[in-house]
């Protein structure tokens, strides 16, 4: 069964996943987008341009000033986010399924890299976790998404990592678990908080849009 | 119509926009909002996170604008907003937001948290959700012309007592005059220096302005309780009478919100562009700073502080203006520690301060910025808002803190060169 | 373009160790075998050898005093390799492949020593040879 | 018909000394992957047993895995394992043709019944009632079922036999299915792979004789001896997997520098077989060594699994196209339900009436 298992995520399994991922994800930003917003009657004093373009990069990295709780968010949150899109896109065998897919390639990282990247991503995955758990804020703003989601993105980092480095079960069965479980993920994705992947920026756009057209350069 | 907790979902559908839905689907529940919103890091209550305060709004959109969410709602397995729920959100609305806006520039996936409220509060009121001290200074600005109380008639009274100390003109309904100055109702009443003040800078500065007797209120009650139909009426009346002078400019006071409702909200709220050009009293002092026409003599030794009010500042971009001023006349000037853009929400805005139930937490709060005036060891709080100048002056007098809090545009007047009267332009 | 113009590298593996793992090994039955007299063997064909780290290997063991060749349905190579007691036996088919390639820790290995049966087969023939 | 005598007096016959037999015992146990020096055991038990007799069927099949087999058919070690068993019946390698070779079939069939081993290439066609493939005017599937019920146990060689193989490959016109598909109550043992490694099969008859029964099998009904570990897990190569050193062409540094062949699409990691140890052509080399990565013949499915030159994280099926069919029909669904949500937006703002002052009043 295990052959066929593996055939199947890597074939229909990934068709699916991928159709619902990419309908789901395009009518999600697209309907979004298509409820539309009042142009302000307002004279502007900047460009909505220039903000929100501005804003889609700067916010990432948060410039006020935190408490200890917010800090840990902050770092936590951009050690996994950069562990997981290191990990994601310059692991060679990553880098394979895009050329396979899209066409495009580019170098790999090696694979010490890679290591560091995703036991940080699993790091602070886990340590995010037991933060929600123990967070008063969290907690109260958690909801059963917010685990459901967490374990989706968790699962591919850790299967992934238990496949390079013969952890726990054969390759086999681990490479299955590790597509499937990125099936899983890209299936959820359009329809739950992951949906941010892509939302983010265009919330940023709007935020940084609303200060642009003020002439508020932050 | 009448308020009802139909009225108010309507509402809120008719609020929800591209933003709104993209700020919903962007939350990840990281809690970071919480660290920038004051009645978090005062209290420690997580109930104030930013976020949670749109938790009806959220739901609604969910289930109103969402795939799963419809379904679920014709299922019957999604939660209804209720007038229970509403009642129990009005004070994370209301009573503990000031829109000062901070969540909405540390929210990492780039929700402007403080849009959202705003929308929230069109619901809110629509529902009959509002507070009754905002209600009332609502009620009163659209029948009595300020939320104050204040009327022509006082309005008179302290241009007849500016002209006594100036021995200057102040000019009211001049019609075709460039400028139309518009106050806040704090101004009519508490701070009257500054119709003086103005008169001698703009008599210096050689500006052609004049007071509106039908438009010179601008405080805006309709904005903070979040009825876009009465802030349009208020914003309407000013829009009158600067149409009826034919005015190019209109000025708004040292006012956070009544810049915001003037400047930003004001041409959406009449549903078209005004025909003249509105400029904050401290944006329009600073041109005339580097144009050369205003001229300052003498300097204030005292060691002085700036605070920065949001609606100027994070929701209005008036940043470097007031420190340009502040330089001309106050050597030792000194920043609060994250002040500019970041700076902390004197506690009363958007609302707060007319809402008698939120004085207990608003007085709370305040540690925040005497934490921050701890930090410069002032003797002069300078600023350009009347309602933070008054949350202040509260805020230092229940915390026994001896701080002398003054107006900007007063102290730029004090220190007007004499001589160069007249002789600009 | 010939074949000499494609250029063949030929790495050092050395470093992955599979080598050294096996030459501890070795020690450590060697050490066995003395203190219990215990004879074992290693199966070189179930090792995942490189042709480099097998060469390695070779070079590390060495060459002693003893060799032998058995002459069976394809030939048998035996030696004792530099260390006593440590014996590389290697069997070939007829057509010279190897079967079973196989590291042996014992004073002599187990197939040298005449097998009772082939000595009792022996002594009939010799017998009838003899006319007894 | 005589029982076949023990194998100890057949090599006796010829003359082969117990030395030569212990020799191949050692062999047999390398085979067989057991520790060497159970060679001793497996003389002592293999030389008292009765030679089975073995009915060999060929399918389905290309004779790739009785070339494999045979090709070292020569006086060598390999070939005592002919001397272990009694062939009754190979159509490809017996003397006798025609009705006289069908005929010694069913003579074994009955003289052995419920004792001989029964060894099966190639997959049985069973669309169409099975016509795709008929020996002697029968079809495959009908001899299987009738061999198949006095066999003691069922070998099944080669991926056709075990898994169907090529002919079961998409769209399988045939209906080519494996032995495992049909037989249900007999032991199975599979040997896959394209040829499968001919000292496997040797190794696997070695084992059934010493021991009276079938080695242990993992879930596919493999002999875990052989099957036990992937390619990938025995590879020599695997040190430059681990290191992320991938040769990305067949004629770069990285091919000439003996690295990792994943990204040129090797299967070792998902393929279980023996050849990285065992090796082909009397332990000369096996495709990795030789340059090329592994194709995963040992597995099912394997015609299947996309190009032997794809790598594994590649999809075998095509993703883009139905992505991009995806985004239209996201797309279209977007602009339509967006269109109504506007609607009802815009019906919900009309019936709305202006906030008065009234409304502040309240009670």
């Amino acid at each position: 069964m295990e052959q066929e298992m593996l055939l199947w995520v890597r074939g229909t399994g990934l068709q699916i996943a991928a159709a619902v991922f990419v309908v789901g994800m395009v009518y999600r930003m697209l309907h979004l987008l298509l409820l539309g917003r009042k142009m302000s009657l307002a004279q502007p004093r900047g460009s909505e341009w220039s903000g929100g373009l501005r804003t889609m990069w700067r916010r990432s990295f948060v410039s006020t000033k935190l408490s200890a709780r917010g800090n840990f968010t902050v770092i936590a949150g951009f050690i996994f986010h950069i562990g997981f899109f290191v990990t994601l896109f310059f692991l060679g065998q990553h880098i394979a399924l895009f050329r396979a897919v899209l066409g495009l390639h580019w170098p790999a990282l090696p694979r010490g890299v890679i290591d560091i990247s995703a036991v940080l991503a699993i790091g602070a995955m886990v340590a995010l976790l037991v933060h929600r758990f123990v967070d008063p804020v969290k907690r109260l703003l958690s909801d059963y998404q917010d685990y459901l989601t967490w374990a989706l993105s968790f699962l591919p980092l850790l299967t992934g990592f238990m496949l390079l480095r013969k952890i726990g079960f054969d390759y086999i069965t681990l490479l299955t678990l590790h597509i499937a479980s990125v099936e899983m993920l890209l299936v959820a994705a359009p329809f739950t908080k992951l949906a941010h992947m892509f939302s983010t920026f265009i919330s940023r756009w709007y935020n940084g849009a609303v200060n642009g057209f003020k002439g508020i350069n932050i | 119509m009448s308020t009802s907790l139909q009225n108010g979902i309507n509402t809120l559908i008719g609020q929800i926009d591209a933003p709104t839905a993209s700020f919903f689907t962007s939350c990840v529940h990281c809690g970071l909002c919480a660290d920038a919103c004051l009645f978090y890091t005062e209290t420690g209550d997580p109930k104030y996170t930013p976020i949670r305060k749109l938790e009806p709004m959220r739901r609604l959109w969910q289930q109103e604008y969402t795939f799963w969410g419809k379904l679920m709602k014709k299922v019957g397995l999604s939660k209804p907003v209720t007038d229970a729920e509403l009642t129990e959100w009005e004070p994370l609305v209301y009573d503990s937001c000031t829109l000062c806006g901070r969540c909405s520039l540390v929210c990492p996936v780039g929700n402007d948290i403080v849009y959202m409220v705003r929308k929230m509060r069109e619901g809110m009121v629509a529902s009959g959700h509002a507070p009754e001290g905002l209600k009332g200074a609502t009620q009163r600005a659209i029948e009595l012309g300020s939320p104050m109380g204040v009327n022509l008639n006082t309005l008179k009274a302290q241009i007849k007592h500016a002209e006594k100390e100036t021995g200057l003109t102040v000019p009211l309904d001049v019609e075709g005059a460039d400028y139309m100055m518009v106050l806040s109702s704090a101004e009519v009443a508490e701070y009257n220096d500054i119709i003086g003040a103005v008169t001698r800078i703009f008599k210096q500065a050689n500006v052609s302005w004049t007071l509106a007797s039908d438009g010179f209120e601008g405080t805006n009650s309709g904005i903070q309780i979040g009825s876009s139909d009465l802030a349009a009426e208020l914003v309407g009346r000013i829009v009158r009478a600067a149409e009826r002078l034919k005015v190019k400019y209109v000025i708004s006071p040292e006012c956070g919100h009544a810049f915001t409702a003037l400047r930003w909200e004001g041409p959406n709220l009449i549903g078209r562009p005004f025909p003249f050009k509105v400029i904050h009293i401290i944006e329009l002092l600073d041109e005339l700073r580097s144009s050369g026409r205003l001229k300052t003599e003498g300097v204030d030794e005292t060691r002085m502080t700036f605070h920065d009010p949001c609606q100027m500042v994070r929701r209005g971009g008036v940043i470097e203006q007031p420190r340009n001023l502040m330089h001309m006349v106050a050597p030792n000037f000194v920043e609060m520690p994250e002040a500019g853009v970041q700076n902390w929400c004197c506690g009363g805005g958007g609302g707060v301060s007319a809402n008698e139930r939120a004085n207990p937490l608003r007085n709370q709060v305040f540690s925040r910025k005497k934490a921050q005036l701890d930090a410069v060891n002032v003797q002069t709080i300078v600023t350009s808002c009347s309602n933070c100048r008054s949350m202040l002056l509260d805020g230092l007098e229940n915390n026994h803190m001896d701080i002398e809090v003054i107006g900007l545009t007063e102290l730029v007047a004090e220190h007007l060169a004499d001589n160069a009267e007249g002789k600009a332009s | 373009m010939s074949l000499d113009d494609i250029s063949i590298k030929v790495t050092d593996l050395h470093s992955i160790g599979s080598v050294d793992a096996l030459l501890n090994e070795i020690a450590t039955r060697l050490e066995r075998f003395i203190a219990t007299g215990e004879p074992s063997m290693v199966d070189l064909k179930s090792l995942p050898f490189s042709p480099a780290e097998y060469e390695a290997l070779r070079t590390a063991l060495g060459r002693g005093e003893v060799s032998a060749r058995l002459e069976t349905i394809g030939d048998s190579e035996l030696y004792e390799t530099h260390y006593a007691g440590v014996w590389w036996v290697t069997h070939y088919n007829v057509e010279g492949d190897v079967i079973a390639d196989l590291i042996e820790i014992a004073a002599v290995p187990a197939i040298l020593h005449s097998q009772p049966e082939d000595v009792r087969d022996g002594l009939e023939r010799l017998q009838h040879m003899l006319g007894r | 018909m005589k029982e076949h005598e023990t194998l100890e007096q057949r090599l006796h016959e010829q003359g082969i000394s117990r030395r030569s037999f212990l020799k191949f015992c050692a062999a047999m146990a390398t085979m067989m992957a057991l520790p060497p020096g159970s060679a001793s055991a497996i003389a002592a038990t293999l030389a008292k047993v009765n030679r089975p007799s073995v009915i060999w069927l060929s399918f389905q099949e290309c004779t790739g895995c009785t070339e494999s087999l045979t090709r070292s058919h020569s006086p060598a070690l390999e070939s005592l394992i002919f001397d272990m068993i009694s062939l009754d019946y190979h159509h490809t390698l017996q003397a006798a043709s025609g009705f006289a070779a069908e005929q010694s079939r069913e003579d074994a069939m009955k003289e052995f019944h419920g004792k001989y081993l029964l060894l099966v290439d190639g997959s049985i066609p069973i669309k169409d009632g099975g016509v795709y493939s008929t020996i002697a005017g029968r079809t495959n599937l009908d001899m299987l079922l009738e061999a198949a019920k006095g066999a003691a146990a069922i070998v099944a060689v080669g991926s056709c036999a075990a898994f169907g193989g090529l002919p079961n490959a998409q769209p399988n016109p045939t209906g080519a299915v494996a032995v495992s598909d049909l037989i249900k109550d007999k032991p199975i043992i599979n040997i896959s792979g394209c040829p499968p490694i001919p000292a496997v099969i040797t190794g696997v008859l070695a084992h059934y004789l010493t021991f009276g029964a079938l080695p242990a099998l993992d879930d596919r009904g493999r002999p875990k001896a052989f099957y036990g570990e992937t390619i990938h897990d025995r590879c020599y190569r695997r040190p430059f997997y681990d290191q992320g050193k991938f040769a990305k062409t067949f004629d770069d540094e990285g091919a000439r520098n003996g690295w990792c062949l994943y990204e040129l699409g090797c299967k070792g990691p998902t393929t279980h077989n023996a050849c990285a140890t065992t090796k082909w052509n009397g332990g000369t080399s096996f495709p990795i060594e030789s340059g090329h990565g592994c194709i995963g013949c040992s597995e099912p499915k394997f015609w299947d699994a996309g190009s032997f030159y794809a790598p594994l994280p590649a999809p075998t099926a095509d993703v883009a196209s139905v992505a991009k069919a995806a985004a239209a029909i996201g797309a279209g669904a977007a602009v339509a339900f967006s269109a109504l949500d506007r609607a009802k937006k815009n019906k919900v703002q009309q019936s709305r009436e202006k906030l008065t002052v009234d409304d502040l009043k309240g009670e």
